[in-house]
């Protein structure tokens, strides 16, 4: 078991307190990354997103919390378009995603500039979705290859190093089926990390990890950070959110209730509905 | 209509309708008796017990491999003979007869069951195994499994390939022509033999497969349906 | 049992053999194509090629695949248009109306099994692929279809089962392959059961490795099923 | 098999005018007024069964059926396996081809060929061998005429169809030269086709390998019942009923001299 | 979304840091609940455990704890005989599960009796395991109708009653797909607690939720120790191990590297590793 891990540097130490270590708060003169305006949605009935806009810069790390059912999951497939918003708009790296309306549906106009958008929005899902047909090695280059057109070898060394950074690569000729959630998790955080996007989603990229493993995908993310990539993540996990963000949003029943620094909302915040949401937690950091 | 095929049709129309009946009557006997020895044949393959699995390889590797044709003669002329011999084990002597109709209804179930079972072995595999440990963690028995969890979710990975076996059977009904049974294809037959009109008769007989066909494949997307709730996104 | 008869009748019946084989291995290859295209026609989305996509698999899995080689054979042959144009010299030919005839019909059923197994390929599967920017055509062929293809062998080995049989109706349409030379043979001997049992016993050899070959394949291709135990 | 039992006798309703069906599905035709006439005369109860050709001889041995009247023609390999009563008529095998083409009004300078006596068919024979040599002959596959064809015209190329209408079918397509069948049926499809498109050629042929006419397929278990049916054919020859029977059906004699 | 847990009673607030208010330490005088004794297990050549024997006690609350691929989940499923073990013995509440070899494989003797004895053993899968054919309400209600026979109408009070308890009441007609992730794992738990079984195995049942439904779980588990219920637990959550465990295990490479108080193991461990593993946390308590 992991015994490779061994070989990875040791974690660095993570200061438990001063803010001095956290990610730097979001430099409003860094160019917009991400930004969905408006973005409303419908199941059926029922209104899951009720007009939410999002700011994210390059850099960021925008971290979206709130209790289950409040939308986060489905506001990060809204990004990149695995749920098509019924109303708003959605600009990656400048671009904004034409919509069209057809037969009473809203739909993307243009799939291609759909599909070339979505190589620079990597994205980890809550179920890890691994391709269940394709070893975790195959599953880690398959879109590097087939999207992106990276020579095979050098995708696989790629992928190599990647599954080293998160202490799998002992199981890379394994299937998905053989491996622990813990690992499929890391197998899907290497996968998105392949495609070296500008901007990764990840849905709760932490709620298989242990302890330890939380503290490596921390340091895996800021590093990202630090190489100017966008990040927009849901998490449960409060500390983490605190450890990792550049801004918090705070979504409620469909609705952004509070934004803002990490400290700032997760210490004192202005609105009841977080406060209470807050104090209802184990223990505060 | 009615007019059309009585007169239009040399009068054939009203024995074309009971072709079309018995083609129905049978079929449905057979396809139903097909998933029977089809659903059994399937458990016998994925059981742990080598005989089971040997003996359901057997029957589909021999019915699946040797022509239809075959197996409705082994049947429809050594049939009786075989049943003779059993009841004669028991002690009767006397002639036993089957009718054409349970005699050809045995044979495409045979057939039809063997094409299930791999439909149905297949569909079994697919199931998401945490689906059946969720079953088994909760205390159910290998047939409640089997009646709750594994059936209506091995239904909706087999209707697709029931559906092909369904249009198998409804077609190798033509077969059993042979046996005397006036099915769609042998008062097709007759009648373009008597009339010398082969093409009127063979494209009306296509003509009423498709009508059987449309009706089925109705049937078999509502039943799909069905199966897949709660597989696709509302 | 007439065993020596039996015994005597193999020699012909496998002369047979080569023609049957070549029937069954040309539709195969002809209907795996029209099957995948015709996949390929309804994931399109187009309304037209959707509709006659459709339009093709309801008639031709909706008749029985006797009146389709008796239309194909005789029919076309009656139309003076068809039989002035340049495709009479292969269509005036049995042996490819057997072929075209075998082949449209397993297209028909082939495509209907795909688009069952691309129908089961999980939700996340696909969203995933998406997700790093696949583009339709080549999450088809990357994702959906390599797990389709896996998905669909069980059943795809029945219809190839299936296409062996159903070359025996080339027969109907003065083709000499085995069922047509054991048809021959009974008439001279009235041994049906012996020479139909012979006969029986190669398309059930044919079979039986053919079904072997795609147990194989199934094998080959599912490791990640046979990695759990 | 005495009074007590019916006798069940079985033809196929598809090979008119011998034997066909009627819209309403009952059997009708030459062989089964002939068949109703012989049980008169043989005092038994008959019940006609309609059933396909390729499951008759089967059925008969199985005892699933007491005799077959289907225009099955007595033949030297038949009588192997079964008895025959009868024969109760005749039919004359004969070429046809489209007028249009070389063949039709060819002749071999004979009008009727009995194969039966050898010495006096040969040289007809080797001049029909000489005229369709390399020719694409049709006929219905398990048949007396293809075992004509592989005797005589060993030159030549056959096409076994399921039914001679589909062979004429063929020949109106130009993929077979000429057809070759019982003349009653090809009689029947030329009259089908309508206009004058097909013609008969060449001789017509009887017996030897075309056999001695259509017979009552019997089991050759029940000496009794043949007999019994032997008799009743040559009454109903003698009293001019078959002679009758088939100027209802066929417009000419078919009846055994 | 959700509004129905308004209706819920508030949770009993936790306290922070007194012991008081934590799980009583197990009680050696009662009678054992779950007896696993040196379980051994092997996928391939891997062998994941090596030789753990563990005991819970009537009302234990035992936490598994350890790095991803330390075989908590294997362990789990070892004592409701979904692995079953190569080596070793498990005995539920004084039934010892009877084990035969065939043809050089481990079996259990009689099915009947694991069928029997996993009707006392609830489960809450790491993957939720929801059968997707049917609705959460079904889901809840089919064990307890088709294994218990129970008459429908009670298990569909005792359904609804649970489902408002683990506030999804409003998603009871709902099917599997059409819910966030936090609610099927909800469902998930009420599914296993419609059962009223004596044991309950718990694979990470809070790796999906948010800080205040975390609280709820813990609420519920609490509850359920309190009836004398005996749970297993594997938890990646170090304050949720504290809070809720009489007893806490860690797992290290297939064996046991210590075992104790929670107090004890969680803040002054003897061994290295876990002390180690402790230390990479984000945030000690
Ligand atoms: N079916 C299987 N076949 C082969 N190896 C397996 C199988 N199931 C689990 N393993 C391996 O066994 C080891 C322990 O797995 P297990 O799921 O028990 O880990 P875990 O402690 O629950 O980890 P996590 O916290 O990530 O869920 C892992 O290395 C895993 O790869
Ligand atoms: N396909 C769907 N059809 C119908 N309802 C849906 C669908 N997907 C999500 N929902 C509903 O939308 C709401 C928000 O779901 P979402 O997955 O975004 O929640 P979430 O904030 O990610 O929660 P969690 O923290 O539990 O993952 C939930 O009430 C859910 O039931
Ligand atoms: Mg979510
Ligand atoms: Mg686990």
């Amino acid at each position: 078991m992991d015994q490779h891990r061994i070989a990875i540097d040791p974690i660095a130490s993570v200061d438990r307190d001063g803010p001095a270590h956290r990610h730097p708060p979001s430099n409003p003169a860094a160019t917009v990354a991400v930004q969905a305006d408006g973005i409303h949605k419908r199941f059926g009935s029922l209104e899951v997103l009720k007009g939410v806009s999002l700011t994210a810069r390059e850099g960021d790390v925008v971290t979206l919390i709130g209790s289950s059912g409040s939308g986060k999951s489905t506001l990060l497939r809204c990004i990149n378009m695995l749920e098509v918003p019924d109303e708003g708009r959605v600009t990656i790296c400048g671009e904004t995603i034409a919509m069209k309306t057809a037969r009473g549906r809203t739909l993307p106009a243009n799939s291609r500039q759909v599909d070339r958008i979505r190589t620079s929005l990597g994205m980890v899902f809550q179920s890890f979705n691994l391709w269940s047909h394709m070893t975790i090695l195959e599953n880690v280059i398959e879109a590097p290859v087939h999207v992106l057109g990276v020579p095979k070898g050098e995708a696989i060394d790629l992928a190599r190093s990647l599954l080293d950074k998160v202490g799998i690569l002992g199981k890379a000729d394994c299937y998905p089926i053989q491996l622990s959630g813990g690992q499929q998790q890391r197998a899907a955080i290497a996968r998105a990390l392949a495609m070296q996007p500008k901007v990764m989603l990840f849905d709760e990229p932490t709620s298989a990890l242990d302890p330890e493993l939380v503290g490596e995908v921390l340091r895996v993310i800021r590093q990202l950070a630090d190489e100017g990539r966008t990040m927009i993540l849901v998490t449960h996990e409060m500390d983490f959110a605190r450890e990792v963000s550049s801004k918090v949003v705070f979504l409620h029943q469909g609705r952004i209730e509070e934004e803002g620094a990490p400290d700032r909302v997760l210490t004192s915040p202005e609105s009841d509905r977080v406060r209470q949401f807050l104090s209802r937690r184990l223990s505060a950091a | 209509m009615l007019d059309l095929l009585t007169t239009g049709l040399h009068g054939w129309g009203p024995q074309l309708l009971s072709g079309t009946a018995m083609t129905i009557a049978v079929a449905l006997s057979s396809f139903l008796l097909g998933l029977a020895f089809g659903a059994a044949a399937g458990a016998a393959k994925l059981s742990d017990s080598l005989v089971l699995r040997g003996l359901a390889e057997l029957y589909t590797t021999a019915v699946r491999g040797v022509p239809e044709l075959l197996v409705i003669y082994l049947l429809f002329f050594g049939g009786s003979g075989m049943i003779m011999a059993v009841a004669g084990i028991f002690g009767y002597g006397g002639l036993i007869e089957l009718n054409a109709f349970s005699i050809g209804v045995a044979a495409v179930g045979l057939i039809s069951g063997a094409y299930s079972t791999e439909v149905i072995r297949g569909a079994v595999k697919s199931v998401p195994y945490g689906q059946i440990e969720a079953a088994r963690a909760c205390g159910m028995g290998r047939w409640r499994i089997l009646r709750r969890v594994l059936v209506p979710q091995t239904l909706r990975f087999a209707l697709p390939g029931l559906g092909n076996v369904w249009q198998l059977t409804l077609k190798d009904t033509a077969l059993i022509s042979v046996t005397a049974l006036a099915e769609i294809m042998r008062v097709a037959h007759t009648a373009a033999g008597s009339t010398r009109q082969s093409f009127l008769f063979y494209s009306v007989a296509a003509l009423l497969y498709l009508a059987l066909t449309t009706v089925s494949t109705t049937a078999f997307q509502q039943a799909e349906r069905y199966a897949s709730r709660g597989v696709r996104r509302a | 049992m007439n065993w020596t008869l039996m015994w005597d009748s193999l020699p012909r019946l496998l002369a047979a053999l080569p023609l049957t084989l070549q029937l069954v291995a040309m539709a195969l290859a002809f209907g795996a194509v029209l099957a995948f295209a015709t996949a390929l026609l309804r994931l399109s989305g187009n309304r037209v090629a959707v509709a006659l996509t459709s339009a093709y698999t309801f008639i031709f899995r909706g008749t029985p695949l006797l009146v389709q080689i008796f239309l194909i054979y005789y029919g076309l042959s009656q139309i003076d248009l068809i039989r002035d144009s340049v495709l009479w010299p292969v269509l005036s030919q049995p042996m490819w109306c057997a072929i075209l005839a075998l082949a449209l019909n397993t297209g028909a059923y082939t495509s209907e099994i795909l688009r069952g197994a691309i129908e089961t390929v999980p939700q996340g599967q696909v969203e995933a692929a998406r997700a790093c920017g696949m583009s339709r055509v080549r999450l088809f062929r990357r994702i959906v279809l390599p797990m389709a293809i896996r998905q669909m062998l069980p059943a795809y080995g029945n219809e190839v089962i299936l296409m062996v049989k159903a070359s025996s109706l080339a027969s109907t349409i003065t083709m000499m392959e085995i069922t047509g030379v054991a048809r021959r043979m009974i008439a001279q001997t009235f041994a049906v059961f012996e020479i139909f049992i012979v006969a029986g016993i190669l398309y059930l050899l044919i079979n039986f490795v053919a079904t072997r070959l795609i147990k194989h394949a199934e094998w080959r291709m599912t490791p990640y099923l046979r990695a759990r135990a | 098999a005495k009074d007590a039992k019916k006798i069940r006798i079985a033809s196929e309703g598809a090979f008119a005018p011998w034997n066909g069906m009627d819209s309403s599905g009952k059997l009708v035709g030459f062989e089964i007024d002939l068949a109703w006439d012989l049980c008169k005369r043989i005092e038994a109860d008959c019940e006609l069964i309609a059933m396909d050709w390729d499951g008759m001889i089967p059925s008969l041995q199985q005892g699933k059926i007491d005799a077959i009247m289907a225009g099955m023609t007595i033949t030297d390999e038949r009588k192997k396996v079964i008895a025959f009563a009868g024969p109760y008529g005749t039919e004359q095998s004969t070429f046809a081809t489209l007028k249009s083409s070389k063949l039709a009004g060819a002749g071999v300078g004979a009008e009727r060929v009995d194969l039966a006596d050898e010495a006096a068919a040969k040289p007809a024979v080797a001049k029909l061998a000489e005229l369709l040599k390399g020719k694409t002959v049709g006929v219905q596959t398990s048949t007396i005429q293809v075992d004509f064809l592989e005797k005589y015209l060993p030159d030549v190329t056959v096409r076994n169809y399921d039914k001679i209408d589909n062979a004429a079918i063929d020949l109106a397509a130009g993929r077979v030269d000429a057809i070759f069948g019982d003349r009653s049926p090809v009689e029947a499809l030329m009259r089908a086709a309508g206009t004058d498109k097909m013609t008969l050629f060449g001789p017509a042929m009887t017996r030897g390998v075309l056999g001695e006419g259509m017979g009552v397929g019997l089991r050759k278990a029940d000496a009794e019942l043949k007999g019994r049916l032997d008799m009743a054919i040559a009454d109903a020859n003698k009293d001019g009923t078959i002679a009758t029977l088939s100027q209802k059906h066929f417009g000419y004699d078919v009846s055994v001299r």
